[in-house]
């Protein structure tokens, strides 16, 4: 086992766990300071596939400012003399949920390991790869493919994803003010 | 150019002034209603002039190829065309009069304007015109399409005015737990709806089965489709002629607007619910688009499958005028009697088509000459029935607009303070239960006369209807005009000039009719000629 | 060449035209001036001193207990007047919440313009009558110069319905033969008589106009019968009459019922009337359409032909058929001439106004079912004898059957009423019996006399109830209330009582060449049962009618042995009636005593026929037989009656239980009307009942049933719809789930 | 045996269970929020590891994955600030974030 299967396990192991805290946890705080843990593990993953831009965004974007907004909108929801803050479904519907997710999840295990769509030649390939090797360094690249004026470029996305953030800031002022 | 037609005009004139009327400001409204309803009229008298002119007085079928182009007015353009796979498909702007439709148009045309008069000081009037002349525009275009999709087109266009008539204008009485209006409304709707799934079905039917590339009338005659081979229905494994298949499916839309027996419940809870002008038209030329159909179409389109059909429709056509009847007699308002009184006499028509249809492939020229005959009373009878019904409505109007109610009951003797109105509402009812020298005796009497050749014991049986009618309406009239006077009703006014205009222009042509029909049956005959292709010679002598 | 014939056609357009000049012309005028002119005011006023009931309404009605005011001043001026200077039955009146002018409207003066009417309808209808009777004389030979009419009758004028082949048979055409032409005579001169009478009897009658305009429609109409020389227009005719006839009937459109006299309200008479015939005529249109389904035709002449459309050939082999088809057109009959079954709507009918009754409901319009046997009496005859032995069976059966219930009627006009009825059994028996050599002729005959002192009888009638109305100032038909009539006004009791001698069959008057000429020819027809029927009825006529007479206008203790006056039992004191109205009666007794002196009648209407042999019935023993049966009920009713008393009578029949049963029976007219009434409000009602409820429940239930399941199932299903998002996305999500299943198997399936 | 994309794949597939098991089960808004995250992160991860293994010319070399992967975070950021602010506004409303009682959405 290579170091880097070895750093896989380890943070593949912190992050599913911490996922699983963040679920269950019935004090909605935990499960809060969960999350950060999962953000953080996941900027590892991250860093081992070489997105070094993304794991950095990620620890700004999720494991700072997300959730610091969780924490704000925790205490600002919070309801007096209630113990369990972060409260579960009926068993029943529980038991569904369980159901469908594990479908879900079993699915797509289905499909990327022993389906036939796996098994298809070009398919094969992708999946049972070994890391190939890629600039160790991409945020040039990915900097150039967001901005620059080219006809191969991002340029227009990006500009309209800065309009959806303006519109969500406004957003989120005028339904989360307070009526007079 | 599609607006050099006269024919686009009739559907155009109506729709702009509806349109007009809707922008317009409210006392303008009503005088742009009354004039683009009366162009319309002066237009479809016009055209009918003109034929009758260049003519002299031979009116034409438009689904005749050998016709006299002079005889009838059509209008053919390409409307819709395309191919999807080995699906071509092609709709025409294709409208044509004859002497079958151009009797019809103009009978809508002048109920229109009618009822534009009689509805001058209703609340929301501006839309009322609007939706008045949308509708006439929708059944001038079913009366003139000869084309199946575009028929079709219009028939489904007639229905949005109609139910906003009633569903907005109509009367508050509780339904089944909601206003009648909306009851009502919807019941019309969704019957009609009922109906048009099926025709749909029946007219793509005849395109596919026809291959003739076409939904034109007048092509897909000359193309029928075949009588004893036929179609497996899926599912229930039945073997039945494709003419017999597609004739039924487009005879339940048509079912539903005359009113035909199990399918008539909608008639006596719309009459009611509506406003009087729009129970004016939906008897006068609503009811008239399904009898209509059955002659153009069916007996057209289907006429083995309407042969093999005619037993049982002849069955339905005596449990219509006599069941219709029946009903009558117990009714406690009066709009509901007239609503009912129409299923009665919608009957008839569909007893003379029933004749008709034995005639057609006969080798008998006496049954032929009597099935002809019979389909020359049913005709006569939608023109009939049109304006007597509408006349009826018109008086009972004109009492629920000063009384509020329509309950026979609690009148009494209103005639000693409502003279001129009696007059004409007596007139009204002895026009309906077939006096002679009236409307309606011309078309009854020649129904029954002549469909009692083809089939003796239905017409025996539906004779009876003759002491049934008598009984109803004049029991309604003797219980609302004459008899002790009920000093309740002491300040009602008579009617005014208004409200007269209507009720007497429809008196001066029910009696003209009545005394002489000729100017009528002249106009109509030769498109049943051409229907009943079978010589019919002589009768009698 | 027949020039002076082809016009006759005048005849007809003459009374279609005072009725159109009436009803939109001089009736428009009268009403607009009685709204608007000064006679409103006066006319309020006149109210207002006339009957303090009207003044006091006005006030309620002044202060305020009427939204409506602005009606207030219509309703002094309403239409058909309100006014009525008395009505009976106060008691009954309370129970009503109707104004109490309802009964019988009557004016203070007659405006000029209903006057004018008036004279349109009597001017117009002289023309005719008076051409009517020159054309009658021209066709008798009576005329230098003008050729009689020929043996087929000449058309006046047709047209079809369409121009198309297919219309022929649809043709209105009008026909003028002999027969015609005495049917028009005794319509038009009788239409004469009885406007002018009407003047004076209608004198203060607020519908003045609109009776005028009736009156003429209702001579159109006849006419139109009359004239008809095909199926298709005698059933215009007569339903037209039935028109007029209701209209007439319902004259007086809201007086009220009178129980206590067994009076239904004019309105519901006139509704019994029209729909009575609606039930013969539907008999009537089934023959006609078997007939027309044969031979393709409805033109009598065809019909009665020799050629391929005539019922001989077109009919040959199956003429039970065509018996069926006749019996069904006398159907017809049955319900115009009110024959047995369908009898009850005429005695009802005697409700609309009196010079009504005379013209429509005993001289003419139920006369009709007559003509138009008479008309088709070669189909009759071509059809197996059963069709004229139903005639003359109805014929009989209703003769005694209305002449018995004509024993004990009370009410003045209805036992005429009774009598019309009986009387038009007869002709039926005279038809029915004569047999193809006599023709309709022996029938037609009686029917010619019967409407001249029928009409004769009624008018009197009209006579003594008008002066009773004025006397007693209310509607006056009991004959117990009357009595000695006679002194007070000797010239309607001097006609009275030679109608009353003529239709009793009284040696040398009209009425009994007719009637005995019918009783012989039952006998010499070899229907004994018949006869005797025919016989009796005579006996019985006699009584019923001198009952009467001597109830009216005789009286125990009267001049000539009460036969001339009496005591009057009634108030007031009676006055004979205005010369408008005696002039009609006398012209009518001339016709009642020479009518029958017309010995050439049967020849007139059939070539081929017999002159009516007088010596033959002068010297037949049977002839003196009816006589003396007659004779012998006028001697009973002069016993009972002038002699005895009709209180003592009525004591004694009260006394004897057998005598009570029968009069009971009688006087209930044996219950028919009452099984009548209960079919309708039971039988037949009931089943409309059950189909409304049918078509409520079960037609509209499916549907309204369907609705609601579709309903119901709807707001079943919008449980699903919990509104809460994670339902959803767990549905979302199995969704995909499972189609994610359903693909992976199906591909490793593959 | 070296990392393959499968590792990646089945960690994403895991982690996306386990945000869909917690947005089905949570009723409280702001953790379905939190599940929901999670499941943007499975995405995410899936998203990139494609984008590195991917060597099949001729889309081989190519960020694509990592441009979506900054969009999908940009637009969750977004989605968080939004979501967070209806929270609170419901929250003043019917002083309540348990989904289950916030049902508004039927008929």
């Amino acid at each position: 086992m290579d170091l880097a299967s070895l750093i896989f396990w380890i943070i593949a192991v912190v992050l599913v766990a911490a996922a699983l805290v963040v679920v269950g946890q019935r004090n909605i705080v935990h499960s809060a300071l969960a999350l950060v843990v999962v953000f953080a593990m996941a900027s590892g993953i991250f860093l081992l596939l070489n997105a070094e831009f993304i794991a950095i965004v990620q620890i700004l974007i999720y494991a700072g400012a997300v959730t610091i907004l969780i924490l704000f909108a925790l205490m600002l929801t919070r309801i007096a003399g209630q113990r369990v803050t972060n409260p579960n479904a009926r068993p029943l519907a529980m038991a569904v949920a369980l159901v469908v997710s594990a479908l879900v999840g079993l699915g797509i295990i289905f499909a990327a390991t022993v389906s036939q769509f796996a098994q298809s030649a070009p398919a094969a390939q992708l999946l049972q790869g070994t890391v190939c090797s890629l600039p160790s360094n991409n945020v040039i690249a990915i900097g150039q493919l967001l901005y620059s004026p080219s006809c191969y470029s991002y340029v227009l996305p990006f500009e309209i994803a800065t309009v959806v953030l303006l519109v969500a800031i406004v957003g989120a002022i005028v339904i989360s003010r307070e009526e007079e | 150019m599609i607006f050099a037609y006269d024919l686009t005009w009739i559907l155009l004139l109506p729709t702009l002034g509806g349109v007009l009327a809707m922008v317009a400001p409210v006392r303008l409204s009503r005088w742009l209603a009354l004039a683009f309803s009366a162009a319309t009229l002066v237009l479809s008298l016009w055209i009918f002039l003109r034929i009758a002119v260049a003519t002299g007085y031979h009116f034409g079928s438009v689904t005749d190829p050998k016709a006299d182009p002079a005889s009838i007015d059509v209008v053919q353009l390409p409307w819709i065309q395309f191919q999807l796979g080995s699906v071509a498909f092609r709709i025409d702007y294709y409208l044509g009069v004859d002497g079958l439709s151009l009797p019809l148009v103009i009978l809508n045309a002048l109920l229109t304007v009618l009822a534009v008069i009689g509805g001058w000081e209703k609340p929301r009037v501006k839309e009322y015109m609007a939706l008045l002349l949308l509708l006439e525009a929708g059944v001038m275009g079913v009366f003139m399409a000869l084309d199946l999709l575009l028929f079709f087109l219009f028939w489904e266009v007639e229905l949005a005015p109609m139910f906003l008539l009633i569903g907005i204008w109509g009367s508050e009485t509780e339904k089944h737990g909601m206003p009648g209006r909306i009851y009502s409304a919807w019941k019309f709707l969704l019957y009609t709806f009922f109906g048009s799934i099926f025709m749909l079905a029946g007219i793509l039917l005849v395109y596919f089965q026809a291959g003739q590339n076409t939904a034109s009338l007048p092509v897909l005659m000359q193309h029928l489709l075949p009588a004893s081979t036929g179609v497996t229905l899926p599912l229930l494994g039945v073997t039945m002629g494709s003419q017999l298949l597609a004739f039924l499916l487009v005879f339940v839309a048509f079912a539903v607007k005359i009113p035909m027996f199990p399918l008539h419940t909608w008639l006596p809870d719309a009459h009611t619910d509506a406003p009087t002008e729009v129970s004016v038209i939906l008897a006068g030329v609503l009811l008239k688009m399904g009898a209509y159909g059955l002659i153009r179409i069916c007996l057209g389109l289907f006429p083995d499958g309407l042969q093999q059909f005619a037993p049982l429709l002849v069955v339905l056509a005596v449990i219509n005028i006599l069941y219709g009847a029946a009903i009558c007699l117990v009714q406690k308002d009066m709009k509901r009697l007239v609503a009912y009184s129409s299923v009665s006499h919608m009957g008839v028509i569909l007893l003379g088509v029933a004749a008709a249809a034995m005639a057609i492939h006969t080798s008998n020229p006496d049954v032929a000459r009597f099935g002809t005959a019979a389909l020359m009373g049913a005709t006569v009878q939608m023109i009939s029935h049109g304006l007597i019904t509408s006349l009826l409505f018109f008086c009972v109007g004109v009492i629920y607009d000063r009384a509020h109610t329509r309950e026979i009951e609690i009148f009494g003797g209103v005639a000693k303070r409502m003279p001129l109105w009696a007059t004409l509402f007596t007139f009204a009812g002895l026009a309906s239960l077939g006096l002679p020298g009236l409307a309606g005796f011309v078309a009854e009497y020649m129904v029954f006369t002549s469909s009692y050749r083809i089939w003796p014991v239905p017409t025996a049986i539906a004779v009876f209807t003759m002491i049934l009618t008598a009984a109803y309406l004049l029991w309604m009239l003797k219980r609302v005009l004459f008899g002790p006077f009920n000093l309740r009703w002491n300040w009602l006014p008579d009617a005014s000039w208004r409200e007269a205009i209507p009720l007497v222009t429809l008196a001066a042509f029910i009696v003209l009719v009545g005394v002489y029909p000729g100017f009528l049956l002249d106009v109509i005959v030769p498109a049943l000629h051409h229907l009943l292709p079978v010589a019919t010679t002589a009768l009698g002598r | 060449m027949y020039g002076l014939y082809e016009y006759a056609w005048l005849i007809l357009a003459a009374p279609l035209a005072s009725f159109v000049v009436i009803v939109f012309g001089t009736r428009m005028a009268d009403l607009w001036s009685r709204h608007h002119g000064q006679t409103a005011q006066d006319y309020a006023a006149y109210l207002r001193e006339a009957d303090p009931a009207f003044a006091a309404w006005e006030a309620t009605r002044g202060a305020g207990g009427h939204a409506e005011q602005q009606h207030a001043a219509q309703a002094a001026g309403p239409a058909e007047g309100t006014a009525h200077v008395g009505h009976g039955g106060e008691a009954e009146h309370q129970e009503h919440h109707g104004d109490p002018y309802d009964d019988d409207p009557t004016v203070p003066y007659l405006t000029p313009w209903a006057k004018l009417s008036g004279y349109v309808g009597i001017v117009l209808m002289l023309f005719a009558c008076l051409y009517s009777w020159l054309l009658l004389f021209a066709s008798l030979g009576l005329l230098p110069g003008t050729p009689r009419l020929p043996e087929g009758g000449i058309t006046l004028f047709s047209y079809t319905w369409g121009s198309d082949a297919a219309f022929q048979p649809y043709t209105i055409a009008f026909h003028l033969d002999n027969l015609a032409l005495a049917m028009t005579v005794v319509v038009t001169t009788v239409s004469l008589l009885v406007q002018f009478y009407s003047q004076g009897y209608m004198a203060s009658s607020a519908g003045y106009a609109r009776f005028f305009a009736y009156l003429s429609l209702f001579a159109f109409s006849m006419l139109t019968i009359v004239f008809a020389a095909n199926f298709l227009v005698i059933f215009v005719g007569w339903e037209l009459v039935g028109l007029s006839s209701y209209l007439l009937i319902g004259f007086w459109i809201n007086k009220r019922a009178k129980p206590a006299e067994e009076r239904p309200a004019p309105a519901s008479a006139a509704l019994q009337a029209f729909v009575m015939n609606r039930i013969g005529d539907v008999g009537f249109i089934l023959g006609i359409m078997i007939l027309f389904a044969t031979t393709g035709t409805f033109d009598f002449a065809t019909l009665a032909g020799s050629g391929p459309h005539g019922v001989a050939q077109a009919f040959a082999g199956n003429q039970a058929l065509l018996t069926l088809a006749m019996i069904l057109v006398f159907c017809g009959a049955i319900g115009k001439s009110a024959q047995v079954p369908l009898h009850t709507w005429l005695p009802s009918a005697m409700e609309g106004p009196t010079p009504v009754s005379a013209l429509i409901h005993a001289a003419t319009m139920v006369a009709a079912g007559v003509y138009m046997v008479a008309r088709t009496f070669a189909l009759f005859s071509a059809a197996g004898p059963q069709a004229f032995g139903v005639v003359a069976w109805i014929g009989g059966i209703t003769a005694i059957f209305a002449a018995t219930i004509g024993l004990t009627q009370t009410d003045f006009k209805r036992v005429l009423a009774f009598s019309t009825i009986s009387q038009l059994g007869y002709m039926f028996v005279g038809l029915g019996v004569a047999g193809t050599e006599i023709g309709p002729g022996a029938g037609m005959f009686h029917l010619f006399t019967h409407a001249f002192f029928k009409a004769l009888l009624f008018l009197g009638a009209g006579s003594v109830l008008h002066a009773l109305h004025h006397a007693m100032h209310r509607e006056v038909q009991d004959m117990r209330l009357m009595g000695g009539l006679a002194r007070f006004m000797p010239i309607t009791a001097a006609t009275w009582l030679i109608a009353g001698l003529s239709i009793s069959g009284f040696p040398f008057l009209s009425g009994f060449y007719s009637k005995e000429t019918l009783i012989s020819l039952a006998f010499e027809h070899g229907d004994y049962a018949l006869w005797a029927i025919t016989l009796v009825t005579a006996g019985l006529t006699a009584f019923y009618m001198f009952r009467a007479f001597f109830l009216a206008f005789g009286g125990k203790g009267g001049a000539l042995g009460g036969i001339w006056g009496g005591p009057y039992r009634g108030e007031g004191t009676p006055h004979e009636s205005p010369v408008t109205m005696t002039l009609p009666l006398v012209i009518l007794a001339v016709f009642s005593i020479f009518a029958g002196y017309w010995v050439g009648f049967f020849q007139y209407l059939d070539p081929h026929a017999p002159l009516l042999d007088l010596g033959k019935l002068f010297s037949d023993g049977l002839t003196w037989l009816g006589v003396a049966l007659s004779l012998l009920g006028i001697a009973w009713a002069y016993v009972l009656y002038c002699a005895v008393g009709w209180e003592r009578v009525h004591k004694v029949v009260e006394a004897n239980a057998v005598l009570r049963f029968f009069h009971r029976l009688l006087l209930h007219r044996y219950y028919v009307d009452t099984l009548y009434d209960w079919i309708v409000r039971y039988v037949v009602l009931g089943l409309c009942h059950v189909a409304a409820a049918f078509d409520r429940f079960v037609v509209d239930g499916v549907v309204n049933g369907v609705a609601s399941l579709v309903m119901e199932l709807g707001s079943g299903l919008r449980r699903a719809e919990t509104g809460k998002v994670q339902a959803y996305m767990t549905v979302f999500f199995g969704g995909i789930a499972v189609f994610a299943v359903v693909v992976f198997v199906l591909a490793t399936l593959r | 045996m070296g990392l393959t994309l499968t590792h990646f794949v089945v960690l994403g597939a895991v982690l996306f269970c386990i945000g869909l098991y917690g947005a089905l089960t949570k009723r409280n808004a702001i953790a379905i929020l939190m599940s929901i995250e999670i499941m943007l992160n499975a995405v995410n991860i899936t998203l990139i590891a494609f984008s590195f293994f991917n060597h099949v010319k001729p889309y081989s070399n190519l960020l694509t994955g990592q441009i979506f992967a900054i969009f999908i975070i940009t637009v969750a950021a977004a989605e968080a600030a939004l979501a967070l602010a209806m929270i609170i506004a419901i929250y003043r409303k019917r002083q309540t974030v348990d989904v289950g009682e916030i049902d508004m959405l039927k008929w």
